[in-house]
């Protein structure tokens, strides 16, 4: 798995499980294996998609990667610029505050991201105060340079949140996670609660932005066209495990995971005359504290065999950079957009 | 549910151990004990108390060993006997005294109970269907007028209203004649004339808060998409009412049953007191500052078992409305 | 059997009679209606020839009691009418303030000592016991009893009656480990002896002068033919032990005390005009109904009492008692409703209440007595406070008339704590020095005290503090606090600073046995027969608010307290001397020698003379004295028998 | 492959609405939510409302229930619902007109027009039973007593593709799926048979495979049913999937109306054409770089004077759009437009 | 919804409006919460300037004047010169009832006696150090009698007694409620924020205080403070009891806003800044709740008063000399009062207003109080 710039972060076995509490006496009653011994590799420069329904992990992943939570199990080695790698699993937080200045973060509500009681100077010039120690009209400066590079303007910074709209306020967000000129950014379904036509507009901006700061982006997404759209590589994720990893064409041309066929199947084509064959699903999404054995997807593939049931499959090399974690990868000869 | 009712219960013990422990604790906080009560007391009345008196009363009440063994043999008799020792005010059995009372107390709590949920539900509901209407504004300004007004102060001044006005006989829940009557139509009638008193007067405060929340829960569930839901179903409005909102509105509404009852109970004591009930309120007020200790003591723990229980079944309750909560067991 | 009496169309005396006997059978569903006006008559006849209460007379007819003269002692004692021979029947309805309110009860119905206080409180008569002879040394006691007199439940009173309460409670240590100073003149216990079944006699070992006025207020029998079952001297000790843990008493004194307790205990037999039968721990009320066995007769010989029954609703605020006398559910009654804040009020309701008042004399000094604590453990405070000078100064200080207008409406004297004029030991100069309201002489004391006056208007002690100390009284009973402060307001401009400090009853004793306060406030002690109780006079007890240390020192022969100055030893000395004295003029000259002292010594102060009382008495309720001296000792208004109070029908 | 329907005949006409007005009166000013819209609902055809959040789909879908919230009302406008009865004659109501909470409109509700909303969340009471909510529009509506509700009722949800309809008759909808809820939905909307029904967002908080799931199933309900079907939704990709006819709208009016694949091909409004522009496709074969849409939709105070969609167009006439609020030009090719560009080729 | 002010020139206020100016600007919209905020404020100046507004001082007795009904205040004097402003009041006719004990009194037409403002009285010490014996109104004549509220049954001007119990009683809320503050800020903030097994025990602790029954634990509380206390500490005493049961509806608030908060995602944007727990804590946390602490503080200041009250009734609580509306209201405890003196009941009058007041002021900001809620 090695990209042409190099590895910013090699993600190794990385398990996260909640413990399910409940009842009166917070008795402890199993646990969510919301990230269940995930392993990927992001690339220096490129966009990372991670894609998959509701509960399958992917925003647990985001957040075990900023170390927002700490993972259970696992290591994230991350590298920079200079030196060794680290494991930023390890780290306390006094060891992941240089490293939290590389890796920052995108959310997906642009309304709750945003403390409203702060001015947008504060907001977006709050790690510049902590981690830069900018002050005063240097630090007015800077967040004005951010706000123009997002597309606002400067004499908005003493503004409050509620005075922007939606699209906006994400625009002050994608600011603040640029503010320290990080290296990667994890966008957590960055463009989800915005409108069509102000969608197209912050996809625009982070790709724009990705080619003046040479960022790389961890684009986490339920939506596979807009993953399609702005990710060279793409992850699917089913039930906290990892089933397909694969550059993006491939991915979508030639699925090779059966659930990913299904995704793709799924999204509706906006035109009219390509009303396609849906491959529809049976049943729901499974409860992550109770996975189904074996192959977490066999209940609900066409294809599955017996072993399906028993044997987990491991995620394996099929072709040049196409991983996947199906016992019948092999075998079966899976559709993707074009068929 | 009922491994569920079970760890409840046994989480009470602990509950109870703890509050019998404060009871104890509060009891004795003041400075003295109940033999300088008595004396003090006797000497009110004019008398002079000798020695003999002292000591005789000291040997009798036991007041002279320490401080935990006064606790422990108390738990204990309770523990092994259930006997929960003897007033030494009124030398009876402490059970007698407080089982003679408890019935009364709870009997006009519930009937204050009744009285509130009937004033405070349509009013309540009333005030969210009409939000800012008039009524709203007046049932809401009653209900406050209520919450502000001191209960004893309210107490007197009805306790005047019903001497002066409707000729009543104050006191008690019973007119003279009736006091020790056997219990006839006659009776019960006689008991209700005296009941709207205390339970008006226990009632408003409540009521205020419970309009409030009524009012509150009901706006928050009328903006929920399932009442679109079930009007689109082509429901009319009453019953589209009664089933769906109030009726999940209520939830909360209903877990407060069970904790108002102990608070009724030991809230009515104030408004006994100026209205002469013969329910717990007096009693144990009487008890504290005579520092009648195993009277005062066992009225506290009985109080905290009646609340503890209170919220076991609120929530037992809100369990049997609510299947959310009874299925995330 | 419960039947309901409903109305009687035609009526015959002997139908009405036996009516009667069953509505009483049946208990509590007596209705008023019952028994109609014109009964009144026939009722009245049947009495004169049957000489006992109606029902009574018809548990005779039916066999369920003895007829009235095997009821009656042979010698029954007559008690003298207040206006009218009465009629039998009715209810007197008072009410108790909480369960515990003792004192009412026996004000009304349980006041029958072996001794009696006569109504003028001029000194004790015979009444449980039929006479009494002294030795001349006055150290033995004969008492007489009074032949075939029985207990409420018919059994004998006796000889041994008297011995069982002195051998089973005073020498018994469990029940009285410290024997009553009353039975112990010179220190050593008196012995009670057995003459006959109707003779006993009290010997000491020294003269007790006291001891017949003492016997006025206590009961020296007990029924031993009930009690002994709980001895466990007189029972199977296992026996009695199983009772005590049965009742879930804490040990056998509690279940002595709680057989004899007369408000709760209905088995307990008694010689009252009433026994109980619904206890007042029943929380609602407590009930006698007359006792068949009464052994007082009227001066026509009808057996009293003539109330049938005595219900006293219990209740828990004085204000609903208060609306209950307006309301004219309440037939005579004083005690907590009958403040003179209240007068007002009743004086309004008397035409819908269908009352009167009757006045209450105070046979107490003054409502308020204010005494420094002359033995203060604080040497500054103490020298102060020993200063008469100072004491007169404060006296002097405030407006005794003002405070007396304002809290009495006027009704009052300024006065000090002295006997009242009505007193065989009355003293002028006591009662009456240092009442006028004179700051200029006050302030003229204190500074001849050297006491300069402060920066801030405070006058500064020896040691040069501030004088500041702090007055004690009890948050329960006003209007004590309300007066305390306007008196400390008046002391304040003659530059002493008093703080008012509202203490729960039973601290303020605690504090007192401690010694530890600086001004406490009590009411008068007894004004009339002072000698029982002289705690204004000189250091007799804990009650003597300038000296509870020197009265400790006293009582304890030296071992506890503190030891009082010559004066206050002098008097004390006269005391003992009097305590053994049986000549009444010898007695007289040793009381007027202590009060002299008294008034010389200026111990304390107090207020004004007691306002005029009054209490609440319903038209048809009958042979309550206009005027009633209002005396704890004689359990006021018992002297004045309420067994000839009777209710017009 | 786009399903070949035969296009709307006028005996198929299930609800007409003509210049609907909602306004909601605020304290800081009336918003004009809907301000003049038409459009046509046919038998055996689905309409697709299409718009961006704040353009007044869900509440012109609402209103036609008159179930908006408070403040807002209908001020202006017609709803006609033409109510085909078994042999051919048609009874046609002004919805508009009658009272929220009158017999007729509650009679109609559920009845004859059924509706799905977008949360199955909280758009079904937690604590009654899916068949306690079910058999209650039957009872209702039909007159049916408790034990045939049931049946149908069960019958309803294996209809709906519910897995042990009988056991999950009795189930609380928090022990269902998203997905299962919103199924329980639409057989609530359609157990009486209804001519209409109106779905509001029905798949935006399914995820896709779920979304998949509805939508077949909407089809395959439609094609038994017969009924008309009114869809609103924001996702183009649905409404290409599934409309026949499209109404695309903004700022609380139509900007275009026709049919989807004119829409979705001959697209005449700058506004749809934008729209179109700028949703990323799956396709690979377009280009790599999205076209967007100048600005933000104004806050509903602040209604731009002249033709809504001015201030963000690329085609603005100068001097026209910013005075002129265009009303609907009929397009040769059927379907309409408000845009002054078409104002020559008006035919009415 | 933001709060909007109609005008749109006012746009670019709201745009950099903080928090607090939405509130007040919210805030300012419910009528019936600004005019109850005035006269919360109103109250308290009454509270702060005592000594000045009050006639006389509260422990002036006028032994002829016990129980003197209210007197009627005329506004307009007729003099020569026609009607002229000058408030003045009737002289009283008294009469001693002998048997009823009672003064009974008539106002005394012939007698009048002029009101007026800043006159010279009893000298009084204002905020404790500023000397003066000017008040706001009194008799033009230091000794004529005044009683426009009545007087009680010492003699004392009622109004007079109602304005000092103003300060206790309104303190005693305040200091109550910020006891209760302090105490449920930090438990609920240390258990809200920690979590885990402290979490675990606070709330143990606080379900186990909740469970022991309130008024029995207040009562005994209350008995159990050494009566010889002297008046102020009585006074503390009473407020820290009350304060004792407050604290832990309040540090289940603190806490529940703290768990939610702590999952917010500005709050983690915040902690992935790199900014420290403390101002996290200080800078992002409490301003977010403090808004609606302000709201459960304000709701429960009348609790305090009335507990107050109950405890002075229960002859618990305050003890004269000290006034409060408690200990006024105590001593018109009896029917003799209902009866004959109803005036000594407009205690009750302030204590409804003032606690109306503060709810209606309450439920204002709570309705303000999250001017951000979508």
């Amino acid at each position: 798995m090695s990209g042409t710039n190099g590895t910013l972060l090699s993600v190794r076995n990385l398990s996260m499980f909640f413990p399910v509490r409940g009842g009166f006496l917070q008795g402890h009653r199993g646990e969510v294996r919301a990230v269940d011994d995930v392993s990927f590799d992001i690339q220096v420069g490129e966009t990372l998609g991670l894609v998959g329904e509701s509960g399958c992990g992917k925003t647990t992943t985001g957040r075990c990667i900023l170390r927002v939570v700490a993972p259970t199990a696992g290591e994230l080695w991350y590298h920079p610029r200079e030196g060794e790698p680290v494991d930023l699993a390890r780290l306390d937080t006094a060891g992941l505050l240089p490293w939290r200045q590389e890796i920052r973060m995108i959310f997906q509500d642009p309304f709750a991201s945003l403390n409203p009681r702060l001015p947008v100077l504060e907001i977006v010039g709050e790690c510049l105060k902590v981690n830069r120690g900018l002050r005063g009209s240097a630090l007015e400066d800077r967040v004005a340079e951010l706000l123009g590079l997002v597309g606002l303007r400067p004499e908005y910074m003493r503004r409050y949140p509620h005075a922007f709209s939606g699209g906006e306020r994400q625009r002050i967000g994608i600011a603040r996670a640029l503010a320290l000129n990080p290296r990667l950014v994890v966008a957590d379904e960055a463009v989800s609660a915005l409108d069509v036509s102000v969608r197209s507009q912050t996809l625009n901006l982070l790709q724009d932005l990705q080619n003046e700061m040479q960022l790389t982006y961890l684009f986490i997404s339920h939506d596979l066209s807009v993953v399609r759209y702005v990710c060279n590589r793409v992850a699917v994720m089913y039930v906290g495990k990892l089933v397909e990893l694969a550059d993006t064409r491939s991915l979508f041309l030639t699925p090779q995971h059966p659930y990913t066929e299904a995704l793709l199947s799924s999204v509706p084509k906006p035109d009219p005359r390509i009303r396609s064959q849906r491959i529809v699903l049976e049943g729901d999404v499974p409860d992550p504290a109770q996975p189904p054995s074996g192959c977490h997807f066999h209940p609900r593939c066409r294809y599955a065999v017996d072993r399906c049931a028993e044997e987990t499959p491991p995620l394996r090399e099929t072709a040049g950079g196409h991983h996947v974690a199906c016992h019948l990868a092999d075998e079966i000869e899976l559709a993707g957009i074009q068929g | 549910m009922l491994r569920y009712i079970l760890r409840r219960l046994l989480l009470m013990i602990p509950t109870l151990f703890g509050i019998s422990i404060i009871a104890f604790i509060i009891i004795q906080l003041p400075p003295g004990d109940y033999l300088t009560t008595v004396i003090a007391q006797l000497s009110a009345a004019g008398d002079l108390v000798e020695e003999d008196v002292i000591a005789g009363l000291k040997a009798r009440y036991g007041l002279d060993r320490p401080m935990h063994v006064q606790y422990l043999k108390w738990m204990g008799n309770i523990m092994l006997r259930g006997d929960f020792g003897t007033s030494f005010e009124w030398d009876v059995p402490v059970g007698d005294l407080i089982w003679s009372r408890l019935g009364l107390t709870v009997a006009l709590s519930l009937a204050t109970l009744l009285f509130t949920w009937a004033v405070a539900f349509p009013v309540g509901i009333y005030a969210a269907v009409r939000q800012y209407s008039w009524g709203d504004y007046f049932f809401t300004g009653i209900g406050f007028v209520g919450l502000a007004i001191p209960n004893f102060l309210l107490a007197l001044v009805l306790m005047y209203v019903a001497f002066k006005y409707f000729n009543q006989s104050v006191g008690g829940l019973f007119s003279p004649d009736f006091v020790e009557a056997p219990w006839t139509w006659a009776r019960v009638q006689d008991m209700l004339g005296h009941l709207w008193v205390p339970m008006v007067i226990l009632g408003t405060a409540g009521t205020a808060g419970l309009i409030r929340i009524m009012r509150a829960n009901l706006l928050d569930e009328l903006r929920k998409p399932y009442v679109k839901t079930a009007r689109a179903k082509g429901l009319s409005e009453l019953r589209l009412l009664l089933k769906y909102p109030v009726r999940v509105a209520l939830n909360p509404f209903v877990s407060t049953i069970g904790l108002t009852l102990p608070i009724l109970i030991s809230g009515s004591a104030i408004v006994s007191v100026v209205l002469s009930l013969p329910t717990s309120g007096p009693l144990l007020l009487r008890a504290l500052i005579a520092q009648d200790m195993y009277l005062a003591g066992s009225f506290i723990l009985l109080l905290g078992v009646i609340t503890v229980l209170g919220t076991l079944l609120s929530d037992l309750l809100l369990a049997w409305l609510d299947p959310r909560i009874r299925f995330d067991d | 059997m419960k039947i309901r009496v409903r109305h009687v169309p035609v009526l015959t005396s002997v139908l009405l009679l036996m009516m009667l006997v069953l509505a009483a059978c049946g208990g509590a569903a007596e209705e008023p209606e019952a028994v109609p006006a014109d009964t009144a008559a026939d009722e009245s006849m049947a009495m004169e020839e049957s000489r006992e209460a109606p029902m009574l007379a018809a548990m005779v007819a039916d066999g369920e009691l003895p007829p009235l003269d095997e009821r009656l002692p042979k010698n029954p004692m007559v008690v003298p009418v207040t206006e009218s021979i009465g009629q039998y029947g009715g209810t007197w309805r008072s009410g108790l303030l909480g369960q515990a309110d003792a004192p009412w009860v026996i004000r009304t119905m349980a006041y029958e000592p072996t001794m009696r206080w006569k109504p003028d409180l001029t000194g004790t008569i015979p009444n449980v016991a039929e006479s009494v002879t002294v030795n001349d040394e006055g150290t033995e006691f004969t008492f007489g009893l009074r032949e075939g007199m029985r207990w409420s439940d018919g059994e004998p009173f006796t000889a041994d009656d008297v011995l069982f309460w002195y051998e089973a409670h005073i020498v018994n240590d469990e029940v009285s480990p410290v024997k009553p100073l009353w039975m112990r003149p010179g220190g050593t216990l008196g012995e009670v002896t057995k003459v006959d079944d109707y003779t006993v006699q009290f010997s000491f070992g020294a003269p007790h002068g006291l001891f017949l006025s003492q016997l006025g207020s206590q009961r020296t029998f007990a029924p031993a033919h009930y009690l002994s079952q709980f001895h466990p001297d007189f029972d199977d000790a296992e026996a009695v032990q199983a009772i005590v843990d049965d009742m879930q008493l804490a040990n056998w004194a509690a279940l002595w005390g709680n057989r004899r307790n007369i408000l709760n205990n209905v088995d307990l037999p008694v010689v009252f005009g009433w026994h109980l039968t619904q206890p007042a721990s029943s929380a609602t009320q407590m009930v006698s109904e007359r006792n068949p066995y009464y052994w007082k007769v009227d001066p026509e010989g009808n057996q009293l009492p003539y109330i049938d029954k005595l219900v006293y609703p219990i209740v828990e605020s004085v204000e609903v008692q208060v609306l209950k006398a307006l309301n004219g559910e309440v037939d005579m009654q004083d005690r907590h409703i009958a403040t003179p804040g209240n007068k007002a009020q009743f004086f309004d309701g008397k035409e819908a209440g269908d009352y009167d008042f009757f006045t209450v004399e105070y046979a107490w000094e003054t409502p308020v007595s204010m005494g420094l604590n002359l033995a203060h453990p604080d040497e500054n405070l103490r020298s102060i406070f020993l200063e008469k000078d100072f004491r007169i100064a404060l006296s002097l200080a405030f407006d005794r008339q003002a405070i007396i207008d304002v809290i009495y409406i006027g009704d009052g004297e300024p006065r000090q704590p002295a006997p009242l004029a009505e007193s065989p030991w009355f003293n002028e100069q006591l009662a009456y020095q240092y009442t006028e309201f004179d700051q200029d002489q006050a302030n003229a004391l204190l500074d001849g005290l050297g006491y300069a006056m402060g920066s801030d208007g405070v006058r500064l002690g020896p040691d040069g503090e501030k004088i500041s100390f702090d007055i004690n009284v009890i948050a329960a009973f006003e209007p004590w606090a309300e007066i305390m402060n306007l008196v400390a307001g008046y002391w304040s401009d003659v530059g002493v600073e008093a703080n008012v400090v509202q203490l729960e009853r039973s601290l303020f004793y605690e504090r007192k046995a401690a010694y530890d306060y600086d001004m406490a406030v009590w009411t008068g002690a007894d004004g009339i027969a002072l000698v029982m109780d002289p705690r204004s006079y000189f250091p007799f007890s804990t009650e003597s608010l300038f000296g509870v240390a020197w009265a400790d020192w006293w009582r304890s022969g030296g071992s506890k307290g503190v030891e009082p100055p010559a004066a206050a030893q002098q008097q004390q000395a006269l005391y003992d001397e009097l305590a053994v004295t049986v000549d009444p003029a010898e007695k007289d000259r040793i009381m007027n020698e202590i009060l002299d002292i008294a008034a010389e010594q200026f111990w304390i102060f107090g207020l004004t003379k007691y306002y005029k009382g009054y209490g609440i008495v319903k038209n048809n309720f009958k042979n309550v004295p206009d005027t009633v001296w209002q005396w704890h000792v004689s359990a006021a208004p018992a002297q004045t028998n309420p067994e000839q109070y009777y209710i017009e029908q | 492959m786009p399903a070949e329907r035969p296009s709307p005949s006028a005996d198929d006409l299930l609800l007409e609405v003509r210049d609907l007005h909602v306004h909601f009166p605020l304290d800081e000013g009336t918003v004009r939510a809907v301000a003049g819209v038409d459009f046509d609902v046919y038998r055996n055809r689905t309409l697709c409302v299409v718009g961006e959040s704040g353009c007044g789909k869900s509440v012109s879908a609402q209103s036609i229930l008159q179930l908006v919230d408070r403040p807002g009302r209908i001020v202006q406008g017609q709803i006609r619902f033409h109510q085909h009865d078994a042999d051919g004659g048609v009874t046609v109501t002004d919805l508009a007109s009658l009272r929220s909470s009158s017999r007729a409109m509650r009679s109609i509700r559920g009845r004859h027009i059924g509706m799905v909303f977008q949360e199955p969340n909280t758009s079904l009471s937690p604590i009654h039973t899916v068949g306690n909510q079910i058999s209650e529009v039957i009872q209702l509506h039909l007159g049916a007593d408790e034990d045939t509700a049931r049946r149908q009722g069960i019958e309803m949800l294996e209809r709906v593709g519910i897995a042990r309809p009988a056991q999950n008759y009795d189930a609380y909808t928090f022990e269902l799926s998203g997905g299962m809820r919103q199924r329980v939905m639409i057989a609530m909307a359609l157990v009486c048979s209804p001519a209409l029904l109106i779905a509001d967002e029905p798949t935006t908080a399914l995820d896709v495979t779920t979304q998949a799931q509805i939508m077949s199933l909407l089809q395959e309900l439609q094609a038994d049913f017969g009924m008309g079907v009114m869809l609103i939704t924001h996702d183009l990709g649905v409404v290409a999937e599934m409309a026949d006819d499209v109404v695309v709208m903004y700022l609380g009016q139509v900007a275009e109306y026709g049919d989807v694949d004119r829409i979705f091909h001959a697209p005449t409004h700058p506004y749809t054409k934008a729209l179109l522009r700028s949703i990323p496709n799956l396709d690979f074969d377009q280009d790599i770089r999205l076209d967007s849409i100048r600005g933000m939709v104004p806050d509903p105070f602040h209604r731009p004077a002249g033709c809504p969609f001015g201030p963000r167009c690329d085609e603005v006439i100068e001097g026209r759009c910013e005075a002129e609020n265009p009303p609907a030009f009929s397009l040769a090719e059927g379907g309409s437009v408000r845009c002054l560009h078409y104002e020559e080729v008006t035919l009415s | 919804m933001i709060a909007r002010v109609p005008a749109p020139d006012h746009q670019e206020a709201i745009n950099v409006a903080t928090q607090w100016q939405l509130m007040w600007w919210r805030f300012r919209k419910h009528r019936l919460a600004m005019t109850s905020l005035v006269i919360v404020i109103l109250i308290y100046l009454v509270a702060l300037l005592a000594e000045f507004l009050a006639p006389f001082t509260p422990d002036e007795f006028r032994a002829d004047y016990t129980y003197a009904p209210p007197q009627r205040l005329h506004l307009f004097l007729e003099t020569e010169n026609g009607l002229r402003f000058q408030p003045w009041v009737y002289g009283y006719k008294v009469e001693i009832e002998e048997e009823a004990l009672r003064r009974v009194f008539v106002p005394d037409e012939e007698v009048i006696h002029e009101i007026g403002f800043f006159v010279s009285g009893v000298p009084v010490r204002l905020f404790g150090f500023l000397e003066t014996d000017r008040h706001l109104v009194g008799p033009k004549e230091p000794e004529a009698p005044m009683f426009l509220f009545g007087a009680d049954k010492l003699g004392r001007d009622l109004l007079t007694r109602m304005i000092y119990g103003t300060r206790i009683s309104m303190s005693i809320g305040l200091v109550g409620v910020a006891l209760s503050l302090i105490l449920g800020i930090l438990l609920g903030g240390i258990s809200g924020f920690l979590g885990g097994q402290v979490d675990n025990i606070i709330q143990r602790v606080i379900e186990f205080i909740r469970s022991v029954p309130t008024i029995p634990l207040w009562m005994g509380l209350a008995a159990a403070l050494p009566t010889d206390w002297p008046p102020l500490r009585i006074y503390f005493g009473i407020t820290v009891i009350l304060s004792f049961i407050g604290w832990t509806e309040l540090a289940r608030v603190v806490r529940g806003r703290f768990l939610a908060l702590r999952t917010e995602d500005f709050v983690i944007a915040a902690h992935l800044d790199g900014v420290g727990q403390m101002r996290i804590i200080l800078h992002h946390m409490v301003p977010s709740f403090l808004s609606h602490i302000i709201a459960a503080l304000t709701l429960a200041i009348p609790n305090m008063i009335l507990a107050e009250t109950s405890l002075s009734f229960l002859g618990l609580g305050l003890r004269p000399p000290i006034v409060s509306w408690g200990v006024l209201l105590q001593e018109a405890q009896n029917i003799r009062t209902v009866a004959t003196a109803p005036w000594l009941f407009a205690t009750g009058g302030a204590v409804f207003i003032a606690i109306l007041a503060l709810n209606f002021v309450g439920d204002g900001l709570r309705d303000a109080a999250d001017p951000y809620a979508r």
